[in-house]
């Protein structure tokens, strides 16, 4: 029941936590490979949904220093290291779907078992 | 009474597979990722509560950027401030990625 | 939006990002030659290049002031008034070379996606 | 002198403004590009060189950048270890390129060239960002810069094989950096610290007040470098992408950029982790467990292979798992027989896939039966693959026998003799499947078939530069070992 309370309180952390695991297994074992980084996008939004997470202080407001000398805001941090591990995400999609166009090209198809299957037959 | 889980999950499981006719090894993998889950619940239970105001997280670091950040960058923006000045080297290489990125995908359309 | 990243929500990479994405609909809405004429495929990747050189050129500056890698008050980057437009030194023009930074690299990304798309399109038509 | 204090990130700067500029120079001058590339990696080696002086002189030394003290702000670090990675680094990067710039006219269109140049010198700047940073979130920025530029290095051939297997290594290592990220998160959420340090000092009360999170971050570090490294279980995007890329990126790939990664994962466990964590923890134990069954994995599937350059990949698992079961053993002399392996197997094995691209190139065999009789036909590059191969199963003279003494020594010290007999098993079946490529090549009695072109003197030189530096790592090998034995005492 402990373990129960825990994640009632922390049930932001733990729909990251399912969503993280959702999108690794989704990206391990679908053949599909648009699939796949949709499902490497998930993996990382969670992540980050995490880390956005762990920044936020409950009654805070978003620092951006107003005249009011008492007000209590979140914590920056995680949300200015986010700023950059989505760019991050971003580039490494961009990647790897013009990757997947250039597959595309070559192989005619984006189902990764298919592909194993043509190159069984060369 | 610690049986009890078990015995509704092999139920769960003989009926997936007998009366909806899921395949077994979709059941098992459905099995493996709820251990996962079931473990890593372990660990959110044990994290510091979400949004306390005393969690380790809210230390001096982000004390002090948001006491004297206005003083020692400028900025009214903290999180401007944080990243293109206390952690500006992240920000390059951010856009370094960015250039990464353009490079790796001109290199890899124009081979062909 | 990109130069008063420093005062309000905002900066380089969220306001680079939507003049990025401006033109790419201005690409879509008109034709893509129109947008290619709003910035051409030189342009862009002169930019690109030139965004992020800047960047880290800006870091080199702090260095000959005698600060460390992108020192900005260490530096004697001139830091003003808090809330006022030109302020917060570096900052200023580090917001600036992200933003065009970041909307090169979208135009960049979206004309290569399209060339390559149109390509294909042929490669088929051909097939057929 | 003003500037000598900034070196940590001039050295990362200088290849990064390269990178920045080659494309834009190569679409006016395809040389100057070229001489601009080599220019900037020969400034790194020159400040990596300066930086070991004065770190040997001054002791370790602390970057802070922007000014900020470390908790705020992000802080590079020159100590002796990170040192030497470093100028192994830019060093092996720049030796690599004198083969590139000549192998690349033949491998690429011209048109991409100008890319790979920018992707080449952004992976080295992400290589020796990694090899200084003292901040973790600044470890996954160039973490990333390292996956997709290590991808794009091996995508930008023209050949269906490659980008099938740069999609599959670039999902991986995806699944790597998230797992990283997500064990950063788990770490920051208990101590609020991302610099390693501070992490240090925070996590011996976090380890009490949340040993789940703390152990899960550990897992799941495990699984990153595991998966980045190519240790055993998680290996299987190694060999497709380490065969089918052009033999550059080949030899970077094998040499410089698995490395890189359980130089990271070292760094992590001795200097993230406090000391309490690894004896509480059987972490070292899994290491080494993984590290011994990828030993005997990657020699036994070596033997197997048909393709020289597959081969060479597989053999890579087996020898990256030295490194790692250096850092298993937990002990100082197998840390310093896995960190000298480092060395030793980036300058060997780079040295390898280079020969194995100058046959490809001279002959485009790249089947190891149809080698027969080709020693006699291209003397200099078969003897720069018998020095390597002879490096690889540790022949006296050449650095392989010094790593694996090493290693042995740190075995045998603390009493796990098991670790000693897969060390030499190993080497007997590395002997099983390098020798015959060698004694077919100058024994045989059939005449190489193939017609043969002219191997430019380019790449004769780079393989003559690599056989000088194994004999040289192998016999002169005192100095190199004596820094690193000092440098770690600091962790025992």
């Amino acid at each position: 029941m402990e373990i129960l309370g825990g994640l009632i309180h922390n049930y932001y952390y733990f729909v990251a936590i399912i969503l993280f695991v959702i999108g690794t297994h989704t990206m391990l074992t679908h053949a599909n490979m648009i699939k796949k980084v949709i499902a490497m996008n998930i993996m990382d939004t969670s992540v980050f949904l995490l880390f956005v997470a762990i920044g936020y202080v409950q009654g805070g407001r978003p620092p951006i220093i107003g005249s009011d000398p008492e007000a209590l805001y979140i914590n920056p941090l995680p949300g200015a290291l986010i700023l950059t591990g989505i760019v991050v995400a971003v580039s490494v999609t961009a990647y790897a779907l013009s990757l997947i166009v250039k597959i595309h090209r070559a192989y005619g198809t984006v189902d990764y078992d298919e592909i194993c299957e043509l190159r069984g037959d060369e | 009474m610690s049986y009890i889980p078990f015995v509704f999950l092999v139920f769960l499981a003989l009926f997936l597979r007998f009366i909806l006719g899921v395949e077994l090894r979709s059941i098992l993998t459905f099995y493996l990722l709820g251990l996962i889950i079931y473990l890593f619940s372990f660990t959110v239970a044990e994290m510091p509560l979400f949004g306390s105001p005393d969690s380790p997280a809210f230390n001096e670091v982000p004390k002090r950027y948001l006491e004297s950040g206005v003083a020692e960058t400028g900025a009214l923006n903290i999180v401007s401030s944080i990243i293109t000045d206390y952690r500006a080297f992240d920000t390059l290489g951010e856009a370094t990625v960015l250039f990464a990125a353009i490079a790796a995908v001109i290199a890899t359309l124009k081979s062909h | 939006m990109i130069v008063n990243g420093h005062l309000s929500p905002g900066g380089g990479f969220s306001g680079g990002a939507i003049f990025g994405s401006s033109l790419v609909l201005v690409a879509i809405s008109f034709n893509l030659e129109a947008g290619a004429k709003q910035i051409s495929h030189q342009t862009a990747s002169l930019l690109e290049s030139g965004g992020a050189l800047g960047f880290a050129l800006t870091g080199l500056a702090a260095i000959f002031l005698g600060g460390n890698y992108f020192a900005n008050r260490a530096a004697g980057f001139p830091l003003g008034e808090a809330g006022e437009f030109f302020s917060a030194g570096a900052i200023w023009i580090i917001t600036v070379f992200i933003g065009i930074k970041v909307a090169s690299t979208i135009t960049t990304l979206f004309y290569n996606i399209i060339e390559k798309e149109q390509v294909v399109g042929d490669i088929r038509r051909t097939d057929t | 002198m003003v500037l000598a204090d900034q070196l940590p990130v001039l050295i990362v700067i200088t290849p990064l403004i390269g990178a920045f500029l080659a494309p834009l120079i190569y679409r006016r001058h395809e040389k100057a590009s070229g001489y601009l590339v080599l220019l900037s990696l020969l400034l790194s080696v020159v400040m990596a060189v300066f930086l070991l002086i004065k770190v040997r002189r001054d002791g370790p030394y602390f970057y802070q950048m922007g000014n900020w003290p470390p908790p705020w702000g992000i802080e590079y670090v020159a100590d002796p270890l990170r040192v030497f990675m470093l100028l192994v680094v830019v060093a092996i990067s720049l030796w690599i390129f004198l083969f590139a710039i000549e192998d690349l006219q033949h491998e690429l269109r011209r048109t991409v060239i100008g890319w790979y140049y920018a992707l080449y010198l952004l992976l080295v700047a992400s290589m020796a960002a990694i090899t200084m940073t003292n901040d973790l979130f600044n470890l996954f920025v160039f973490m990333e810069i390292c996956a997709i530029t290590s991808c794009a290095i091996i995508t930008v051939k023209e050949d269906r094989e490659c980008l099938e297997a740069g999609f599959k290594y670039l999902i991986l290592s995806a699944m790597g950096t998230g797992c990283f990220l997500l064990g950063v998160a788990l770490l920051y959420m208990v101590t609020g610290q991302l610099n390693f340090g501070f992490l240090q000092q925070e996590l011996t009360a976090a380890v009490i007040n949340y040993p789940l999170n703390v152990f899960t971050a550990a897992a799941l570090f495990i699984v990153a470098f595991g998966t980045k490294a190519a240790l055993f279980p998680l290996h299987v995007w190694l060999p497709d992408a380490h065969a089918s890329a052009p033999s550059p990126s080949s030899a970077m790939l094998s040499g410089l950029v698995i490395k890189i990664y359980a130089f990271s994962l070292f760094v992590i466990f001795y200097r993230v982790f406090p000391r309490s964590l690894l004896d509480s923890l059987p972490l070292s134990e899994i290491v080494l467990w993984l590290a011994a069954f990828g030993v005997m994995f990657g020699s036994v599937y070596a033997m197997l292979q048909t393709d020289l350059k597959k081969m060479l990949a597989y053999s890579s698992i087996g020898q990256i798992a030295f490194i790692f079961m250096g850092i298993g053993l937990d002990q100082r002399l197998a840390l310093v027989g896995g960190l000298y392996h480092i060395a030793v197997h980036a300058i060997t094995k780079a040295m390898l896939f280079m020969a194995a691209g100058a046959i490809i190139y001279a002959t485009g065999v790249r089947r190891i039966s149809d080698m027969n009789g080709i020693g006699r036909v291209m003397p200099l590059v078969l003897v720069a693959f018998t020095v390597g191969s002879a490096s690889m199963i540790g022949i006296p003279g050449t650095g392989g026998l010094i790593s694996k003494w090493y290693l042995a020594l740190g075995a045998l010290e603390i009493g796990r003799s098991l670790f000693v007999l897969v060390i030499l098993l190993s080497s007997l079946l590395n002997a099983i499947y390098y020798m015959p490529i060698v004694i077919n090549a100058f024994m045989s009695q059939d005449d190489f078939a193939c017609q043969v072109k002219e191997v430019p003197k380019v790449l004769q030189s780079a393989l003559v530069i690599g056989m000088i530096f194994v004999v040289i790592t192998g016999i002169f090998s005192r100095p190199l070992t004596l820094l690193l034995e000092e440098a770690v005492t600091v962790f025992f």
